[in-house]
């Protein structure tokens, strides 16, 4: 699959630099791609991988340095256009609109018609072409926004293989997708490198990178640690790369169901039903120190179970019991009281506020304890920040820092320090590692572990099925109900069960 | 027509903008058409808006009003409204404000610059070469705020050039007008007079600020401040009363109201009007092709302050002002 | 598979248009109810109500509202707020007609050709419109506050230029939109119905059209789509200041004059008219048929309240409290499935 | 480990707190080179401005407005909007003037006691704010829009009230805060100053104005972690609308009557104060000192235009002018590192 290396590189990117207030975002990063590779780029959270995308697609221009595609240099900045001719992306942030219709969506920036003028019927049949060739059983005339998550995102790298560029980058395309759906992305992209088109693929997922990627680069705090292709690239070379010296851990709690039995749970779960929701008939428990995880396709209502015990969502009939009383459901303070913490899926929406510091992020659900009769002392909140920063080892650890400044593996510890703070007896943890490096991930594990240690009942909710294997017990939904309850799984076992083909 | 019995006779009342002036002109016109036996459409308010007084007169005599009084919000852009009345044959009759052109069956007004002058004079003859007069000044973008400051900003000019001017901008707020009182008396030691545009919308938020300043000293004593209004509100003949207004130049009101409603009435009878003496002691005039009876504005001072004829001291005016004799 | 996902895909797609467009106009449609209510109100209150002058009168007084609610439509739709187009509709024609009268009318005394003039109206309106979209897209200052900023400043021009006066005595040919009729019906009215076909028309389209529904949508996305961003908002700003002259141009024919309270509280109505009609100040969302149909609700319920002889001191309260109950409805004649 | 975050670790932990608190006053004290001109100016143009009658009157000029702010900052804070804090200022001591005196001077009759009438300004204003909250919180209807028909309602009904009329002859002692003097100056500027002083402290040290912040910087996170958004924003409308109901109390003091137009335009200026302080309409960004700056900016801007004799025509131009400069250096005086 190896182009000759007498080729003009499709994408030369030649000493770039980019700086952010105070941060080196990139530093000095040359990089050439051949045409029709498809080369991984991977780092830390914070390498700078984003920023150099948005270099190549030029959504902004580089300090120094210059990009040049087949041997021509980059157009001008102002001229749109002339980029999208040359490079489609799919950026790491969802671009999408949701109050447009899902054939909108995909000819934004290039509606089809005649000089202004816009023709439907052309945008709804090719809409259907590319609905059809990526099966996906949507109708393009409905609004994005009755469209599940996961296949918003295949809609949006649809949308970008579809532009007929010879360059497509991707960024973390993989992190709202499941099994099957990623197949589907690599199949097209293989499909797509045959014609000759260039990919940039960034991802956290190594195993994803060693599978479709034949050259690749390492970004480590904005500068190139290496950039290598073929045979050279290797899985153990990326992550001694990304580990820069740290041993990486295998995770695997070990069930603590044995002892569950005779201990009163910490958790339990009977018959929830979400009123006219996304679950129904979910019974489970959780001892004190036991992990339970809960998989399940996009849409199967895992992400909805967690809402609800920490509050966020009521239920219909069912209850939630929290060391063996029942919260009432649909209030995150009293889930909060009964000594629920909670990860949400989705940080960048609900889990923090990005111009308050990492202290006012960490203690906003304590506030309660901070201020008893009304009045707070920043100094409190400070010390008590001050200690979560070490629990977490947060990166950098200063209080006084707005999150909106953290990368994002780092933003992600705020989200998790925020559920900590209370002293949870239970902790409901979703996709809690989603988009987070793996030195962040180990970092983020290890506190699961001493929750454990510590008597905590936690409840990891997850898409990725690597992410699940952590635990020894898991719980697998389909169409809101528990489909399966899997005792010391194998990967295979988890992805049929998931699948249902059991 | 007019041969329709007035019960079968619709009248109605077009109202340019909400304040006390104004609405008490609405209420008396209303009444007044009852009195006279006529059947009444409810009367408008344009609230401020010239070209709602347009919509507002046409949806009225769409409605059948087969005659109207008007209080002239602009008069310029009240013109097509009047062309429209024109064709329709309906008979308008102004008051307070003369519109620019079109047929009107008689303009009932004072005016406005002359009250200007006749304030300037009152205020001339009692403050001193070398002191300096504020002046709150109404809305320039009511006609009404404009005639009176032009007319009394120019007659200072003319006959008392040596006493200096401190002009207000107030936009018919109190809040406004007291500010500004109070900076210009901060500013100049040699405050010796206040020209009042109207004391029906400034009292009693000036008097009182005069007074939590310890300047509100009766006429006559040391460090009396003059005040000339415009208006003679109910709140003003008891500040002349009182000692505290030196004079008012009023506003005819219920001259309005009684020969506004009277001139409408006999229009609606087919009777023309002429040029020359009316009974009531004023001249008809023709001016830019449109009969206007210039009603007289009295100057009301402690002398004439319990004349029962001045509209100040009518019952439905102090009615309509809340304020008691 | 779930539940939820299966029905979208049950839907045959033959029938899935219409519905489609049906579920789509549920929000401008909720006006229609307030719209008809009223209407019966002023058939039962008064005869004249339904007579073809009447009728004729409510769609003339409502002809500038509806242009500068097409502007302000527009504007709305990318997600930004112009409030300042009450003031162009002021000044634009104030400005123009200060040339265009002379001395001895409180003109300047040039006395330009009346089409120079109307000209003049126009793009005094457009660079207004481009000095606030430069200052919104380029200065990245809030829309809301600029042109907060702005309305008071033109509003200040506007009474300096003037003096505070009235200025009459405008050419026929400056007057001649806001004043003659076709076919027996004013021009005004004609006028307003044929932008409002061309602005529903431009939204469905064209590609400027779409790109205002992409940017209010989600901006970031746009621009990274390839739209730029920039170049539409600026002519949004554009487009919607000249609409708001030119209405002023029609008002001024319509007042045979130019006051210096033009446009006053205007654009409290057109907010208040797109807003009922289902235009979201978030973005993104609204159709033109909604905004004409809140501008037809309000200039009805003005002409009704009139009708009905409710009292002068209470008007503006029942006018409110209709605003308030028509938001209501539309909030929930559609309730979006998630907020 | 890249250098920008080194340098950011070495700072030794004591100094932190006073740079991070330089940086977070930068957006505020961007007001200040405005004020000091204005200032300056005024200075020059009259002896009289830097004269302690004189910088009283400009603060108990500035007293109604700053306590509107206050509540509206709130609010703003939050990333929502209330214009219909100035009708409340007009509304609340109607009412309660109209049942506090006779009949024959425009009141109900009902004559009731000083102090209830009192209390019951402050009810009506939380009522309203109760209301606000629950039509912006509950039904979900966009507060901007909400709240201007709201503005509309009430206005009307203070009108429909006061039958237009003024209402004057106020007892002692509804007029007392707005009116009397402590220690040489006005009571209103003590109360005022007083409540600048607790609104910064409820602001920074309680868990109700973190929240404000938290809010108005992510709702939905804050939900996420237990923090009251409901209740939060609903008690924040209250309190705001109390608050204006206070202003419109000694506004009333102030001119010894209550006028149908009591408040009038007054929301213009608060927000234009509030937004010049570097109070984000977007929400989750501003300090009340900022926005304190920003009314006395305001405050002296209008002294400063009055002592210099600036013409009756132009000084709203001049104003507005003002403003727009104020609201460019703001922007550029503090750029934020990201947009
Ligand atoms: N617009 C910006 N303003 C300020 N700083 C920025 C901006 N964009 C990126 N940065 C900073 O630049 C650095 C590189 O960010 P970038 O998003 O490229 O990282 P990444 O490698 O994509 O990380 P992740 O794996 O978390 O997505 C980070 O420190 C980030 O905080
Ligand atoms: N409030 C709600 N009202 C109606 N339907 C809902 C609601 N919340 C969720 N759903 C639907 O219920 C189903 C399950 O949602 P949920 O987000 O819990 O699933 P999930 O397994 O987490 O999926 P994903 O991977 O897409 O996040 C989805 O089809 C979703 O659209
Ligand atoms: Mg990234
Ligand atoms: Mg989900």
């Amino acid at each position: 699959m190896t182009t000759p290396s007498t080729t003009v590189p499709a994408i030369q990117i030649d000493r770039v630099s980019k700086t952010y207030g105070a941060t080196k975002a990139l530093q000095d990063v040359s990089v050439s791609i051949l045409p029709g590779q498809v080369h991984g780029l991977i780092g830390r959270n914070g390498a700078g991988k984003s920023t150099l995308l948005r270099m190549i697609t030029g959504l902004e221009t580089p300090d120094t340095g210059a990009v040049r595609f087949f041997g021509e240099d980059a157009p001008p900045a102002a001229d749109a256009k002339a980029w999208q001719q040359r490079v489609a992306c799919v950026y790491q942030r969802p671009s999408v609109f949701t109050n447009l219709t899902i054939a909108e969506n995909l000819f934004a920036g290039r509606l089809p018609g005649n000089g202004p003028s816009v023709s439907w019927r052309t945008m709804q049949n090719e809409a259907e072409r590319i609905l059809a060739e990526w099966r996906i059983d949507l109708d393009p005339r409905s609004l994005l926004s009755d469209a599940p998550i996961e296949e918003r995102q295949m809609l949006t790298i649809a949308k970008a293989l579809d532009a007929g560029t010879r360059i497509v980058l991707l960024d973390e395309p993989t992190v709202q997708l499941e099994g099957s759906a990623i197949r589907r992305l690599f199949d097209k992209v293989q499909e797509l490198q045959q014609d000759g088109v260039t990919f940039v693929f960034v991802s956290h997922f190594l195993r994803e990178v060693t599978a479709i990627c034949d050259s690749a680069s390492v970004l480590r705090d904005g500068k190139l640690l290496w950039s290598r292709t073929g045979d050279d690239v290797k899985s153990d070379d990326l992550v001694e790369a990304l580990l820069a010296g740290q041993e990486q851990r295998r995770h695997r709690v070990e069930s603590a169901a044995a002892t569950a039995t005779d201990t009163a749970p910490a958790l339990e779960l009977r018959s929830a039903t979400e009123k006219g929701g996304a679950f129904t008939d979910v019974s489970f428990r959780v001892a004190p120190g036991e992990l339970v995880a809960i998989g399940g396709v996009g849409g199967s209502g895992k992400y909805s179970v967690g809402e609800a015990i920490a509050g966020l969502r009521r239920l219909g009939s069912g209850s939630v019991l929290a060391d063996g009383e029942v919260i009432p459901t649909g209030k995150v303070k009293a889930s909060q009281k009964a000594g629920v913490g909670f990860v949400p899926a989705d940080r960048h929406k609900d889990g923090y506020v990005p111009q308050l510091s990492v202290a006012e992020n960490m203690t906003m659900g304590v506030m309660d304890r901070l201020a008893p009769a009304g009045f707070f002392s920043p100094r409190k909140q400070n010390e008590m920040s001050r200690t979560l920063i070490q629990d977490v080892a947060l990166v950098p650890p200063n209080p006084a820092l707005a999150v909106s400044g953290l990368s994002g593996g780092n933003q992600q510890k705020v989200v998790l320090a925020r559920a900590l703070a209370r002293d949870p007896r239970v902790l409901v943890l979703i996709s809690p590692t989603a988009g987070v490096d793996i030195a962040a991930k180990d970092a983020i594990y290890a506190l699961i572990l001493r929750a454990l240690a510590d008597g905590v009942a936690v409840v990891l909710i997850s898409d990725d099925v690597e992410e699940l294997l952590v635990s020894s017990r898991v719980l697998i939904m389909r169409e809101g109900r528990i489909a399966a309850e899997l005792a010391e799984p194998t990967e295979e076992d988890i992805v049929r069960a998931i699948e249902g083909l059991e | 027509g007019g041969d329709a019995k007035p019960a079968d006779t619709q009248l109605s009342y077009s109202q340019p903008h909400t304040d006390p002036f104004q609405n008490a002109e609405n209420v008396g016109s209303m009444e007044r058409f009852k009195k006279l036996g006529y059947a009444t459409i409810p009367a408008t308010n344009a609230d401020r808006d010239p070209a709602q007084q347009i919509t507002d007169i046409q949806t009225l005599i769409n409605k059948g009003a087969k005659g109207l009084v008007i209080s002239v919000g602009d008069a310029d852009a009240i013109v097509p409204a009047i062309e429209y009345a024109n064709d329709q044959n309906v008979p308008i009759v102004a008051i307070d404000e003369a519109p620019a052109s079109g047929n009107i069956a008689m303009i009932v007004r004072a005016d406005n610059v002359h009250m200007g002058e006749l304030a300037c004079e009152e205020m001339g003859k009692r403050v001193k070469a070398g002191s300096a007069v504020i002046t709150l000044d109404g809305d320039p973008v009511t006609s009404n705020g404009r005639d009176r400051t032009n007319g009394f900003n120019d007659c200072m000019k003319k006959k008392y050039p040596d006493v200096k001017l401190v002009n207000v901008a107030t936009e018919w707020d109190p809040a406004k007008a007291a500010t500004g009182i109070e900076t210009a008396l901060n500013q100049y030691d040699n405050i010796a007079g206040i020209y009042n545009q109207s004391d029906a919308t400034f009292f009693p938020t000036i008097l009182d600020t005069l007074k939590s300043l310890g300047k509100l000293v009766p006429v006559g004593e040391e460090g009396h401040i003059v005040q000339v209004s415009v208006d003679a509100s109910p709140m003003a003949m008891t500040a002349i009363r009182d000692g505290y207004l030196d004079a008012a130049v009023a506003q005819p009101m219920t001259d309005y109201i009684d020969y506004g409603a009277d001139y409408l009435v006999r229009a609606i009878k087919g009777e023309k009007f002429k040029e020359g003496k009316t009974d009531h002691g004023s001249v008809i005039e023709k001016r830019k092709g449109n009969l206007v009876d210039l009603l007289p504005t009295p100057v009301v001072t402690k002398d004439n302050v319990e004349d029962p004829e001045l509209w100040g001291n009518k019952k439905f005016a102090l009615e309509a002002f809340g304020a008691s004799k | 598979m779930n539940s939820a996902r299966t029905t979208v895909i049950t839907v045959p797609s033959g029938r899935s248009p219409f519905l489609g467009s049906v579920v789509r106009n549920v929000r401008e449609l909720s006006v229609l109810p307030g719209l008809i209510i009223v209407a019966v109100i002023g058939a039962i209150v008064s005869p004249a109500f339904l007579t073809a002058p009447n009728l004729t009168l409510i769609l003339r007084q409502s002809a500038e509202l509806g242009i500068v609610v097409i502007g302000l439509t527009f504007i709305l739709l990318t997600g930004k707020l112009d409030i300042s187009l009450e003031s162009t509709v002021g000044l634009a024609p104030m400005v123009a007609a200060w040339l265009l009268i002379p001395a001895a009318m409180g003109g300047l005394g040039t006395m330009i050709n009346p089409f120079v003039a109307i000209l003049l109206t126009l793009v005094i309106g457009a660079l207004i419109g481009l000095f606030n979209g430069l200052l919104v897209v380029k200065v990245k200052l809030d829309p809301f506050i600029v042109s907060l900023a702005m309305l008071i400043l033109l509003r200040g021009i506007t009474l300096g230029v003037s003096q505070g006066k009235t200025l009459a005595g405008l050419p026929d040919a400056f007057r001649y939109i806001g004043s003659a009729r076709w076919f027996g019906v004013p021009a005004a009215i004609w006028v307003t119905g044929i932008l409002f076909v061309i602005a529903a028309l431009v939204l469905r389209y064209t590609a400027w059209g779409r790109a205002l529904y992409a940017i209010g949508g989600n901006a970031d996305a746009a621009r990274a789509a390839g739209i730029r961003v920039d170049a539409v908002l600026i002519t949004t700003f554009i487009v919607a200041s000249t609409l708001a002259s030119f209405a002023g141009l029609m008002l001024a024919g319509r007042l045979a004059s130019v006051t210096s309270g033009m446009g006053q509280n205007l654009i409290f109505s057109a907010l208040a008219a797109a807003v009922i009609g289902g235009v979201q100040l978030t973005g993104g969302q609204g159709r033109i048929v909604g905004a004409l149909l809140g501008v037809l609700l309000l200039g009805t319920l003005t002409n009704v309240l009139t009708l009905a002889g409710v009292p002068t001191f209470w008007i503006n309260a029942v006018y409110g409290g209709v605003i308030l109950l028509a938001l209501f409805v539309g909030r929930f004649g559609a309730r979006p499935s998630r907020t």
